[in-house]
């Protein structure tokens, strides 16, 4: 599997992205800068974290307007996979590959810290590593992570199955304490209708080695890999 | 090629008013017209009150520096460069360095702080190292006052949001609160780094006709002057220069980053440095100095931001996330081709010559000259009368153990409540919160232990870091203070599990041309060497800050003291809290009657006196030795050394420092029975860590090898047990809860209550009113 | 073509919880300003651009609102003034 | 006492650096708004405050913003409109 990493200028979790999938998944992976026009030939796209272009204005605004977005668009409009983390799901909200937006956090401060979130869904290529239910830790680390979306997309997410990850506290309950941002009905991760877009304001290539705190991002990267190589003998 | 040097026409005439003004003192002014054999026109004026600042030139500071002790096998850079260089493993260096912006932070809190980290990333990178870690050591008054809290939220989230747009994990400090501190906050920053030992590039200008660039963001009317400013009592006159604060742009400074490792590894350069305090003048000057070569720029060909700036303001502005490249001659395109991958300008403002002069030409005309290097070698230094201040003699010779305990103290668990509520000693978790702490994913301890440790990819070896230094113990004793920031921050590294190398230091102290603040300076910096000395942890570099007072007083003088240490192996890393219950509680080191300068006569009495703890080098390089000894033997289960606070806080502390997996314990101190109570508790004797070990034994047989005191004083319980003391009749015994909610919850209590300082939070922006 | 200055106002949309405003507001509260009773913080933009005339200036400037100035799904804007600079 | 409503803009002040504004910019230049010369950005507050008079809601605003809404460091402020609500 090939994973593409997209540099914005200001990404910053670009080379942890790269080491999750190498160092871990043993994946080949490219950089791929914002400027470029070719995504060579990546499985699997990764929009990682950091402050594109200084998060100036809103998170993730200016940075969708990249030329290499086309690209990624087309990507997912072709069905493939694209992994959205923190900045990235902010751009990718912007960008309109998923619904929603995120803002200032309700306690208008950046939070870094491990969370505890619950598997909402299963039926992802992101997710079939888990079970339903289980309650994983995972880092946040973010100022703009209060997902938010009118009343009937919230309603779609959560009928059709599309909220993957909910914030909860450590007995895997949703609670107002254990929502770091304020999100909507504790949203810490979503896809698109078609499943192939994941966005998350979690660092799932921060929990990849107990050493770091937590290694239970680990599963999401294998359920990737997993789907990728279902297709390819499909 | 002779030259004539005129005054612009519009420039003030050069008059004593105007000279003091610049703060430069009649005898340096004579110093300056004899170097040049005329009178100095306004903008020498300018760059001589900014090279000859106490920022720039350490007057006061350098003799007194150049007794500290900085080399080692180890060190591959010492002072004198915008970072110093450690030796690791495998041919990984390490780059540190720590920086101040106190006056910055004081007049705009968020704005001083963030480009304070942004200065001190600058001077990391510029070595040729990645940085990978960020530390902040802060001081301020109480809070109970708005305009503190105002000061400190603001300085948090200044520090946090830099690093974290940079993507450089912030993963450790201190924050102590002092009325000391009022109206003088004090921000350190440091910055540690990571490079092969190939790819360190020094600061030092060569090769005649090698073109000079200004490189990064544009130079604005920013910051003018803020090298003198940092180098003058804080006063209504600095109110006045309110509009020279500068803005930091941490997206820029990340672009930066990447340009100017990518410059240095591509060969096309000579030197980097970056233009931090007074701007392109010191850095140009600086880098012909190191150089021994002669310089010349053309103010026209730097990058404005506005149009009319004059050279003068050109020369001093103090414009953030700029650089000065000394590249190889025709590489100019290939440098520009670097940075215009990363939307960065770069413009050849200047040339290395063969003439030794500093000379700075607007187009044609000459507007300053400085023969040779003289303008950085002459500057004069000064050492004053030292003279200790009565008062804090006699401060100190009062004796703590006559202070009347309050009638709450019969029971020893109310003052520890009291304690653990101290915000100098409470959790400072709501600032670290605002960190983002794990970028890179390096991080193996971040926030919240002695010391923190950052893995070196590729290796198994992490390097440990830790800010410390205590202001009141200087005040009290200076050399004893001075001795205590170093052994004190080795001791944190060293239960990290980590062999303490090499600091760095910052020295935050008052005006020094007073007698009274020269003999703190002076017998300080005695103690700082003496203990780098014994520690084997040589000074590679640090930052001097000084005239921290206002009208109501001088602050605590205050070293602040980075130290790096190395782990060679991950598998040393060693916790702070208790780790798992039925293991034994072993106390390496003695406990003491001493009770002055500690937190608990601040905190329980508002008493600033008595003599600080004694200080014995010598014994804590023994204590370090057998506790990274007992931790490469697999034998310590979690360390975490004694200070504010003493030995209850400390075992408190290790109790409910991780809420999430909190553990009882139960001591026996009878042993010390005739100590008095609240020394043995509370007292801040020096050289202690508490470990827990499952081979009590083992540990103890091992202790008694290195000549190092060791006792079992007890056993760690599971949380349900809570927490309890007895010495000989006296018994005291709590829940861990209230304990937990006084360590945890105080800063937050007083900090998330919707008040003006929450504003600053959300805005960033000052309340003007208290 | 002449220059001008373009102030556009950007606001949170109502019905979305603005947490800035409601600090703001406790704030003002806190130091005595008991009488405000909401407060809504968004953004204030300036632009100069140059344009054959005022309407040409006015529209452009909605354009890069809807295409970036503002988030569609959380903002409203509002051109407030279009002078010569 | 009436309620009114006033409208502030607080703007970094000319000459300091604002790289917010400057990254919008560069923004709009790329999504092929060249005509734009200069950006800046700043908030935009409305508050709903009760006052005798429409002179007074506009004093009382003033002082708001020198004790708390503009950093007077970095940004100068101006009380746009002050309409009743
Ligand atoms: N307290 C100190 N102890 C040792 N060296 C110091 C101290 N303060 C400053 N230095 C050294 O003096 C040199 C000049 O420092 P400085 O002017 O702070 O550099 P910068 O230009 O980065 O501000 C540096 O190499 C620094 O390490
Ligand atoms: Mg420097």
């Amino acid at each position: 599997m090939k994973v593409g990493i997209i540099r914005f200028p200001g990404s910053n979790c670009d080379e942890d992205a790269y080491h999750a999938v190498v160092d871990h998944l043993g994946a080949q992976a490219v950089f791929l800068w914002h400027k470029d026009h070719d995504l060579q030939g990546a499985d699997l796209v990764i929009l990682p974290g950091g402050f594109s272009y200084g998060d100036y204005l809103r998170a993730g605004a200016i940075a969708r307007f990249s030329p290499i977005m086309r690209e990624v668009v087309a990507h997912a409009e072709r069905g493939a996979p694209v992994l959205a983390i923190c900045n990235g799901f902010q751009i990718a909200c912007e960008a309109g590959l998923l619904p929603g937006a995120l803002l200032r956090n309700a306690q208008l401060r950046f939070v870094c810290e491990q969370v505890h979130l619950r598997v909402e869904s299963i039926a992802t290529r992101f997710s079939a590593r888990y079970h339903i239910g289980q309650v994983i830790r995972i880092p946040v680390a973010h100022g703009d992570g209060r997902y938010t979306a009118d009343g009937d997309t919230i309603a779609r997410l959560e009928g059709e199955g599309r909220v993957v990850f909910r914030y909860v506290d450590a007995a895997g309950h949703v609670t107002h304490e254990a929502n770091p941002n304020a999100s909507l009905r504790n949203i810490a991760g979503i896809v698109n209708e078609r499943g192939n877009v994941l966005g998350m304001m979690p660092h799932p290539e921060r929990a990849t080695d107990v050493r770091l705190g937590s290694a239970d991002g680990l599963p999401l990267l294998h359920s990737i890999a997993d789907a990728l190589l279902t297709e390819v003998n499909a | 090629m002779t030259t004539t040097v005129q005054p612009r026409p519009g420039d003030p005439e050069i008059t004593p008013a105007l000279i003091k003004e610049h703060g430069i003192t009649p005898g340096e002014y004579e110093r300056v017209v004899a170097m040049l054999g005329r009178t100095p026109t306004l903008t020498e004026v300018g760059i001589v009150s900014a090279l000859w600042s106490e920022h720039c030139s350490y007057k006061h500071s350098r003799p007194l520096l150049r007794t500290l002790p900085t080399e080692a096998p180890w060190v591959l850079q010492g002072p004198g460069e915008n970072a110093g260089v450690i030796a690791v493993k495998d041919g990984l260096a390490v780059a540190f360095k720590i920086e101040s912006h106190n006056h910055p932070s004081a007049v705009e809190p968020y704005q001083g702080a963030a480009t304070g980290v942004g200065g001190i990333l600058r001077d990391v990178f510029t070595m040729g190292a990645r940085p990978v870690a960020l530390l902040n050591s802060l001081r301020f008054g109480p809070l109970s006052s708005s305009r503190v809290r105002y000061l400190f939220a603001g300085v948090v989230k200044g520090i946090g949001d830099y690093g974290n747009c940079v993507g450089v994990p912030t993963v450790g400090g201190e924050v102590v609160f002092d009325p000391s501190y009022e109206g003088n906050p004090l921000v350190n920053a440091m910055c540690v780094g990571v490079l092969r030992e190939e790819e360190l590039i020094r600061a030092v200008a060569e090769g005649v006709g090698n073109p000079i660039i200004a490189v990064g963001a544009r130079t604005g009317r920013d910051g003018i002057h803020g090298a003198s400013f940092a180098s003058e009592d804080l006063s209504e006159a600095s109110e006045a220069k309110r509009p020279r604060v500068q803005v930091g742009d941490p997206f820029t400074e990340k672009l930066l980053l990447e340009a100017s490792l990518e410059l240095i590894k591509s060969g096309h350069i000579v030197a980097i440095q970056d233009m931090g305090a007074a701007g392109l003048t010191s850095s140009s000057a600086e880098m012909a100095a190191r150089g021994d070569v002669g310089v010349t720029i053309d103010v026209t060909k730097v990058p404005v931001r506005e149009s009319g700036m004059t050279p003068y303001e050109i020369l001093l502005s103090e414009s953030q996330e700029r650089m000065l490249v000394v590249a190889h001659k025709g590489r100019e395109d290939a440098v520009r081709e670097i940075l215009e991958r990363w939307d960065l300008e770069a413009a050849v403002i200047g040339e290395v010559i063969a003439e030794p002069v500093y000379r700075v030409t607007e187009g044609d005309r000459v507007v300053a000259e400085f023969p040779g290097t003289r303008l950085v070698t002459d500057c004069p230094t000064y050492t004053i009368e030292k003279r200790e201040s009565t008062a804090l003699a006699a401060a100190r010779a009062l004796d703590p153990h006559g202070v009347t305990p309050l009638a709450e103290e019969a029971d020893p668990i109310w003052t520890l409540e009291r304690l653990l509520s101290s915000p100098t000693i409470a959790s400072k978790a709501w600032v670290w919160r605002q960190y983002d702490s794990m970028v890179r994913t390096s991080t193996i301890v971040g926030p919240g232990s002695d010391a923190a440790v950052i893995r070196l990819r590729g290796t198994d070896a992490g390097v440990a870091m830790c800010i410390d230094g205590n202001g009141r113990y200087v005040a009290l004793d200076p050399l004893v203070g001075g001795r205590i920031a170093v052994c004190e921050a080795a001791r944190n590294v060293a239960c990290a599990g980590a062999r303490p190398r090499a600091i760095t230091n910052n020295l935050n102290f008052g005006n020094p041309t007073k007698p009274e603040v020269y003999f703190q300076l002076a017998n300080a910096v005695a103690g700082m060497g003496e203990a780098c000395r014994v520690l084997e942890t040589p000074v590679t570099g640090g930052n001097v800050s000084l005239y921290n007072e206002n009208p109501q007083g001088a602050i605590h003088p205050t070293p602040t003291v980075g130290m790096v240490g190395v782990l060679d192996s991950l598998d040393h890393v060693t916790p702070t809290a208790f780790q798992r219950a039925g293991d034994q509680i072993v106390l390496l080191g003695d406990n003491t009657a001493e009770l002055g300068a500690s937190e608990y006569l601040q905190r329980i009495h508002g008493l600033t006196i008595g003599a600080p703890p004694s200080c014995d080098p010598a014994a804590e390089r023994r204590l370090i030795d057998a506790l990274l000894d007992a931790i490469a033997s697999g034998l310590v289960r979690s360390a975490h050394d004694c200070s504010d606070g003493g030995l209850a806080v400390a075992l408190a502390e290790k109790s409910v420092v991780r809420r999430d997996q909190p553990f009882g314990f139960a001591v026996d101190l009878t042993a010390w029975a005739d100590l008095p109570l609240r020394a043995l508790l509370f007292g801040e004797a020096q050289g202690r860590v508490v470990t827990t070990t499952s081979d009590a034994d083992a540990l103890l047989a091992l202790m008694q090898r290195h000549g190092v005191p060791a006792q079992v004083i007890g056993e760690v319980t599971d949380a349900s047990s809570g927490i309890e003391f007895v010495i000989g009749a006296v018994s005291a015994r709590s829940a861990l809860e209230p304990l937990a909610r006084a360590f945890h919850d105080t800063i937050p209590g007083i900090m998330d209550g919707g008040s003006p300082a929450e504003l600053a939070v959300a805005t960033s922006h000052a309340p003007t009113t208290d | 073509m002449t220059r001008y200055r373009v102030a556009i106002h950007i606001e949170p949309r109502r019905g979305i919880l603005d947490p800035q405003g409601k600090a703001v507001a406790g704030a003002l509260h806190s130091l005595g300003f008991g009488d405000v009773v909401d407060v809504r913080v968004g953004r204030y933009l300036v632009l100069d651009t140059d344009a054959p005339d005022a309407d040409t200036a006015r529209a452009t400037a909605a354009r890069m609102c809807e295409q970036l100035l503002a988030n569609p799904v959380t903002e409203d804007f509002h051109i407030a003034t279009v002078e010569p600079a």
